[in-house]
């Protein structure tokens, strides 16, 4: 007991004199900010933060949001419109409501930038910076283009085409139009990018000089040929694959003639060229031996294309002949007239391993005169036959590098076990780009981690309400002609509401819970972000450890740890 | 010292005729002291009230067991024992009665004087009130105070016609009785 | 993720200058999780500076003056259990007398306002001084040790109403105090919960504009009394409100005029099974304990039927009561 | 300027000049008379005051505690069973250290239920930590009241100035109720430092561990017994304004060399006075008011008993059990001076009994006895008494 202490007449005390005594000495366990991935951002293949942004988008910053966005992804116009976004199949906010509709906002932001003409937010690279070759001009190379030139590398492109966007602009127009691919790519390129066109490997340049003349490069050529396909051996002498109808209707705008056609593959070419027919008066099917995708029941074997895509098709009128196989072709001549067609599933054995199985007794015939395979492309080995050793795709480690050589890399579609999106191509060349740079400065690049993810039960959700998920707006089937983008962007009304939907997971959302229901005060609230990136300060001089922030924190972003 | 012992019933204003006799009497320049028999008084029961003049201050707070004069507001009192107790000898009684004072020689000897006090305060106020005339009349049976005494401790009650009746009353009551009849026991 | 960051932020500067009124200031020294110390904060934020406060003597007394120390950062007084009602009112004549605008807040425990304070509240109800009276709620005398008080739910157990052979805790009712309260036809009388500070807040607010008596019930958990752990203070208050048990309303001159709608009705057991004091209900064996739970379930429904809770699926009300977050914490402002 | 008045009506004129802003009451038997006439006087206007009616003697102590918190001078009044209910906040008010001032209209407590007079009500709350002041008439009522307030405000302790009920409250005599500006002369304006205030923030009524409770009390009692000296200055002052003293801690009357002292609390001064000019026969003796039951006299005390072989101490209440509750106080502060003083302890006029004016004839009898009687209620009727009661005396 303090002697001295001058006790006041008739037992007053002055107020707020109790902050004297620090009740933190009570604690045995402290709160802290812990940040944590949103599954958003675990599942996105290119690497997207879409929390980080939309919390800028929502905060009234749309500019730092496409800037943190294109930090990651330098093409969000483009992949706003044709990503399967797995991200929104993570959201938290789908075991509440609906997911965030992610996709169409980092489309909203693209088309801003694009509309405001922003510039892509990176510093030049100095003059003696090492100098990158990046061959293939297609959303691989052009985001590891992006990334060196973010780690202060110098950048060139090659690519055979006359301008930057590769399989993008195989990709029809009402879908993704050439014009956003020009405009997204143009402008990344005004970045920094140098680009070399019409230029093909082993015609301009071998393997060996490209390496000899670049600190290291990056292999981006795509996958533009197609896979070989018979039936038992036969192939009909007018076949023509997807992806090179595709592309033919993009350079010339015309397809072969035919009144029906059957189109083999589950994946979004197949959709594509389906769609495509379609809308040229072809009585089109898609013969699939998968299943429907249903997100309620997502399996191994469903069609890879995205479920949008899969119902506007439909309801185009492209009919679908899933869990369906082809016994043989019905040939007069070489020439197609119908297929014989069987049911059969994909099956797990007693490994688990999915088999096809044909059920017999089940054959039918499809009268068709195109057969359309659309089941796969592979790399077109021309000038880097070493490195592919006449594989389909070219081997590479988890950061790009491939195999055997110290300063080649590669990513997109041209390697193995890519699953063939736009985003994951991008992911590669921002992982490559990050690695090249790594490799430069001599530093040995890390296993990679899964990061640690907020998952739906570490949300207090009491705190939101349920509120509709914005949607694009569709085109009407009747209106559906020609190549008029079918889906239009949210409104700025929208997108606000739509980011507001945003549960935040993992990051702080500054909604004050915290420091509102500390019955210590001793959360304290900052105007300037504090170091751990969230707007309050622990007090732990009275911070008694009761856990009530934790446990009212909606976004699962203060953990209490122990504290003894 | 003259002390007075009022007997009534609740309602009778027994309290309000010691205060009115006290105040009459201080107005005077009299040393004056008043109070009731302290009760929990209810409407019909029997109460006492008291009061003390003197020429000098008057310090005892005792109540008065030895009256030199006793009112008494209503003839039905004298069937309650010992109501008449402690009245000093030669002492005088003011009786509230419509009977004349002979009527009660048997029993209380020339010592009563009888006013038909309730009958007149029905007449004048229109209440049976038998206060003010009582005190009037006793008043002037002693002639120990100027009747304007008395109509002064009224004023400082009593407003507008209330007053006005009470004064017409008082006067009415005075001549009731005969002037200075008790004069001499006033000034034992 | 923004990048503006500033690593170097002086504590002593950030209590300062926190961007809210708070009455009551850090180093009290109530229990973790003290929902009674939270919503005491809540109601002084709302209530703002120029207020004198008479306090009830209990847990909110003893917990924010151990003397010579004192939480309080506004003009505070304790005198006994059972007068904060006839403190208020002398401290508003006394206001009045002088001249000044100066607010009276009252604060009491559910055993000072239902029980033992309850006559001085009446009166100072009936003579319709000028106070805001609040009382926070925690359905037992704490302070004491967890005794049961008129406020104490059905089938709660304290130490005066524990459960047993004959007995499956509190065998009476909670007292209806709001009714009672407003039935002295005062202009306002509301329920809260601390699992709603907008709501308290917003309350608060407005009994402070009014000029007469008004009455302010606060539903606050007390993690001893109840059984709970602190860090989930908030999370059964909202239970409590969720399942109908604890109705959120407002009332004016005794007509009802709006209440906290509830989207859907949780079951009681999810409230109940939350808090120790509860939990005879859920060991006992035999059919009285069904019987209790049935007979909460059905006090919860009816006060969803009486007071009319049942809020439609997307009412706009909902998020006017409950708390929506928004980035930027403006909700509670 | 004297006016017939009753003794009610001059303490609430009293009351009036000492300029409270607010009074609290709740009626009770015998203080309704000051409560009204204080009522009256606001209602036409003559008292500009927030009168409180309140639902119980409990609200009304806790509604001036409040009001004198929030800066106001106050007053309130109760008897009896009202004391007894106010006691809780009796204490706290005296505990807190917080000015004001209260008339005890003194009665009887109950049960068996009582309105009349005795002072069993503020001998009950003897130790609450108040300052008690015993009125011997309505003059002295008056006096006291006003005196009251600067003690209450200089020492910063509740002041109760007890008068006896009905004896002097319902008794119309001559009292001077003095002029609002000799009042406004002698108490200024209240300003109590340690009021709530926005401004400056207190805590009042805060919870005091073991390490500093001792403290607090030891506090209080000082103060308690410093004010004593205020007693006296606020008498003095007092009179230089009004030409009245009241006596200051205690009066004396009778001759100094008297062998024999009565003392008395209250009202039953005067009658004991005249008795005295009834029985001349009677040996000398000292009447001695005492005024200060609290803080006790003790000094004072022992200088008035100067020379006395016998005390007679008049008390108007008992401790069941013990006897009398002055006595024993009375007793034990002679002890070191006045040793060989054989202090006598009777109660007279409990619940409303009549003192009467032979009381003092009777008083010298019981003293004349070899050894001190005991402790004895002097007027009891032993043969009233139920056959298994009888013989307690």
């Amino acid at each position: 007991m303090n002697t001295k202490l001058k006790l006041t007449r008739g037992g007053f005390a002055w107020g707020d004199t109790s902050c004297n005594y620090h009740t933190g000495t009570w604690r045995v366990q402290r709160p802290q900010h812990e940040y944590r991935a949103a599954p958003c951002h675990a599942s996105c293949p290119a690497g997207e933060d879409p929390q980080a942004y939309i919390a800028l988008l929502d905060s009234g910053k749309p500019q730092q949001a496409w800037e943190e966005l294109v930090s990651i992804n330098p093409l969000p116009a483009i992949t706003g419109r044709v990503c399967p976004h797995p991200c929104e199949t993570g959201c938290n906010r789908g075991d509440y409501d609906q997911p965030l509709a992610i996709h169409s906002i980092e489309r909203y932001l693209g088309d801003l930038a694009i509309e405001h003409d922003w510039a892509y937010p990176v510093t030049a690279p100095p003059a003696d910076a090492p100098h990158i070759a990046v061959l293939g001009a297609g959303p691989a190379g052009l985001s590891a283009a992006w990334h060196c030139l973010r780690n202060g590398l110098q950048v060139t492109v090659f690519d055979e085409e006359a301008e930057a966007g590769g399989t993008l602009f195989t990709i029809p127009n009402y879908r993704l139009p050439d014009d956003v691919v020009r405009a997204e790519t143009r402008r990344l390129l005004k970045a920094g990018i140098n680009f070399t066109a019409d230029f093909k490997l082993g015609r301009e340049m071998n393997l060996d000089e490209l390496q000899r003349r670049y600190a290291a490069v990056f292999l981006a050529p795509g996958v533009m040929k197609s896979s070989e396909w018979s039936i038992d051996g036969v192939t009909p002498r007018d076949l023509h694959q997807g992806l090179h109808l595709l592309k033919e209707w993009g350079d010339v705008g015309a397809l072969p003639p035919m009144k029906t056609a059957v189109v083999i593959g589950g994946g979004n070419t197949a959709i594509d060229i389906a769609r495509l027919l379609v809308r040229n008066g072809v009585d089109t099917h898609i013969i699939i031996h998968s299943s429907m995708p249903d997100p309620a029941h997502p399996l191994a074997d469903d069609m890879r294309a995205m479920p949008r895509e899969i119902n506007q098709a439909l309801e185009e009128g492209v009919k679908i002949l899933n869990h369906h196989g082809i016994k043989r072709l019905l040939l007069r001549g070489e020439k197609v007239t119908g297929i014989e067609i069987i049911r059969m599933r994909k099956l797990p054995d007693d490994n688990g391993k999915l088999h096809r199985i044909a059920f017999d007794g089940t054959e039918s015939i499809l009268h068709v005169d195109q057969v359309i395979p659309a089941i796969g492309q592979i790399v077109d080995q021309q000038g880097m036959e070493d490195l592919v050793h006449g594989e389909h795709h070219i081997k590479v480690d988890a950061w790009g590098q491939v195999a055997g050589s110290e300063n080649v890399f590669a990513g997109g579609d041209a390697i193995d076990g890519n699953g063939g999106t736009v985003t994951e191509a991008v992911g590669n060349g921002r992982m490559t780009a990050q690695a090249i740079a790594m490799k430069l400065k001599q530093q040995g690049l890390p296993v990679i981690e899964p990061p640690v993810v907020v998952h739906y039960e570490n949300l207090n959700t009491e705190y939101f309400e349920p509120a509709p998920r914005a949607e694009q707006a569709v085109l009407p089937v009747a209106e559906r002609v020609g190549e008029t983008e079918i889906e239009a962007g949210l409104s700025v009304q929208q997108v606000e509401k739509e980011t507001r939907r945003c549960f935040s997971c993992g990051s702080c959302l500054s909604c004050d819970n915290c420091w509102t229901l500390c019955p210590d005060n001793a959360v304290l609230k900052s105007k300037k972000m504090a170091a751990d990136g969230s707007y309050y300060v622990f007090d732990y001089d009275y911070c008694k450890g009761c856990g009530l922030c934790a446990m009212e924190c909606p976004t699962g972003y203060i953990l209490m740890v122990e504290d003894i | 010292m003259i002390e007075v012992r009022i007997h009534g019933r609740g309602g009778q204003g027994n309290v309000v005729a010691a205060y009115l006799l006290a105040t009459a009497a201080f107005t005077e320049g009299w040393y004056a002291q008043a109070f009731p028999a302290f009760g929990a008084e209810r409407r019909g029961a029997p109460v006492i009230a008291f009061a003390r003049l003197n020429n000098k201050i008057i310090r005892r707070r005792c109540q008065i067991v030895s009256p030199d004069f006793l009112i008494i507001q209503d003839e039905a009192l004298l069937h309650i024992p010992g109501i008449i107790n402690g009245l000093k000898p030669g002492g005088r009684i003011l009786l509230n009665s419509v009977r004349s004072s002979e009527a009660f020689a048997d029993t209380l000897d020339a010592r009563v004087v009888t006013l038909p006090a309730t009958q007149m305060a029905k007449e004048y106020l229109g209440r049976p009130v038998p206060n003010t005339a009582l005190l009037s009349a006793f008043l002037n049976l002693t002639g120990l105070l100027p009747q304007a005494a008395l109509e002064h401790a009224l004023e400082q009650r009593f407003q507008d016609k209330v007053l006005e009746k009470n004064l017409a009353l008082i006067e009415a009551a005075a001549k009731k009785v005969e002037h200075n009849q008790w004069q001499e026991v006033a000034n034992a | 993720m923004n990048t503006e960051k500033n690593s170097a932020i002086s504590i002593e500067q950030l209590r300062r200058n926190q961007p809210r009124f708070e009455g009551i200031k850090s180093g009290h020294r109530a229990c973790l999780g003290c929902g009674q110390a939270l919503a005491a904060r809540l109601v002084t934020e709302a209530a703002g500076p120029d207020v004198v406060v008479a306090n009830a003597t209990g847990c909110l007394e003893i917990f924010t003056t151990p003397w010579p120390e004192s939480a309080w950062h506004i003009p505070w007084m304790h005198s006994v259990f059972e007068n904060a009602g006839a403190i208020a009112s002398g401290m508003e004549a006394a206001l009045k007398a002088q001249g000044k605008s100066t607010k009276v807040l009252a604060f009491g425990g559910d055993g000072g306002t239902f029980d033992i304070g309850f006559q001085a509240i009446s009166g100072m109800l009936e003579r319709g001084h000028n106070v805001l009276y609040v009382c926070f709620d925690n359905e037992a005398y704490m302070n004491t040790g967890i005794q049961r008080s008129s406020s104490t739910p059905h089938a709660a157990m304290t130490t005066t109403s524990p459960p047993g052979s004959e007995r499956m805790g509190k065998r009476h009712l909670k007292k209806d105090i709001l009714t009672i309260v407003a039935a002295h036809h005062i202009p306002y009388a509301a329920t809260t919960s601390i699992a709603y500070p907008s709501d308290i807040r917003k309350k608060v607010r407005r009994a402070m504009d009014i000029e007469g008596p008004t009455f302010i019930h606060i539903h606050c958990p007390c993690p001893l009394g109840w059984g709970h752990d602190g860090a989930n203070s908030i999370k059964v208050a909202r239970l409590a409100v969720q399942t109908g048990l604890f109705p959120v309303i407002e009332l004016e001159r005794t007509e009802l005029i709006g209440s906290m709608p509830i989207r859907h009705p949780k079951p009681v057991v999810e409230y109940l099974k939350m808090q120790q004091r509860f939990r005879h209900l859920f060991t006992t064996k035999d059919a009285r304990a069904r019987e209790e739970l049935e007979h909460i379930q059905a006090l919860a429904d009816h006060n969803i039927k009486h007071f009319n809770l049942q809020g439609d699926t997307m009412d706009a009300l909902d998020s006017d009561g409950a708390d929506t977050v928004r980035r930027g914490g403006m909700r509670w402002a | 300027m004297l006016k017939a008045l009753e003794g009610s009506q001059a303490i609430a004129q009293a009351v009036a000049s000492c300029r409270p802003q607010v009074v609290a009451a709740y009626p009770i038997t015998p203080q309704t008379h000051i409560v009204e006439n204080i009522a009256k006087l606001v209602a036409n206007g003559k008292m500009h005051c927030e009168m409180v009616s309140v639902e119980s003697e409990f609200s009304a102590a806790s509604v001036v505690l409040g009001a004198a918190c929030a800066g106001s001078r106050t007053y309130t009044a109760s008897a009896s069973q009202g004391i007894l209910l106010m006691a809780e906040v009796l204490y706290n008010i005296a505990g807190m250290r917080i000015p004001m001032v209260m008339t005890c209209a003194n009665r009887a407590v109950s049960a068996p239920i009582s309105i009349w007079n005795d002072q069993q009500d503020s001998m009950a709350v003897r130790d609450a930590g108040w300052i008690q002041l015993y009125c011997a008439d309505n003059q002295d009522a008056v006096d006291t009241t006003i005196q009251a307030y600067r003690i209450a405000e200089r020492t910063e302790l509740p002041v109760m100035v007890c008068v006896d009920g009905f004896t002097l409250t319902h008794t119309l005599e001559p009292i001077d109720i003095p002029e609002q500006a000799m009042v406004d002369q002698f108490l200024p304006a209240f300003n109590f430092k340690r009021a709530l205030n926005p401004a400056q923030p207190t805590s009042m009524g805060t919870l005091v561990s073991p390490d500093f409770f001792p403290e607090a009390r030891y506090s209080h009692h000082q103060a308690l017994l410093h004010a004593a000296d205020e007693i006296v200055a606020a008498d003095a002052d007092w009179a230089k304004i009004s030409g009245r003293a009241s006596g200051g801690l205690l009066s004396i009357d009778g001759p100094d060399d008297a062998k024999i002292g009565i003392l008395t609390l209250g009202s039953v001064y005067g009658t004991l006075v005249e008795a005295r000019e009834e029985y001349p026969d009677l040996p000398a003796t000292k009447i001695i008011n005492l005024r200060a039951f609290r803080p006790f006299p003790v000094a004072a005390l022992c200088e008035a008993c100067q020379g006395l072989t016998d005390l007679i101490v008049l008390e108007r209440a008992l401790s069941p059990g013990y006897g009398g509750i002055v006595a024993p106080e009375v007793q034990a502060s002679l002890t070191s001076v006045h040793a060989a003083t054989r202090v006598h302890s009777f109660a007279v006029g409990l619940g409303g009994r009549d003192i009467p004016l032979e009381i003092y004839r009777k008083l010298h009898r019981r003293i004349q006895l070899e050894e001190p009687a005991p402790f004895t209620i002097i007027d009891v009727e032993l043969e009233r008494l139920p056959v298994e009661d009888y013989g307690v005396e």
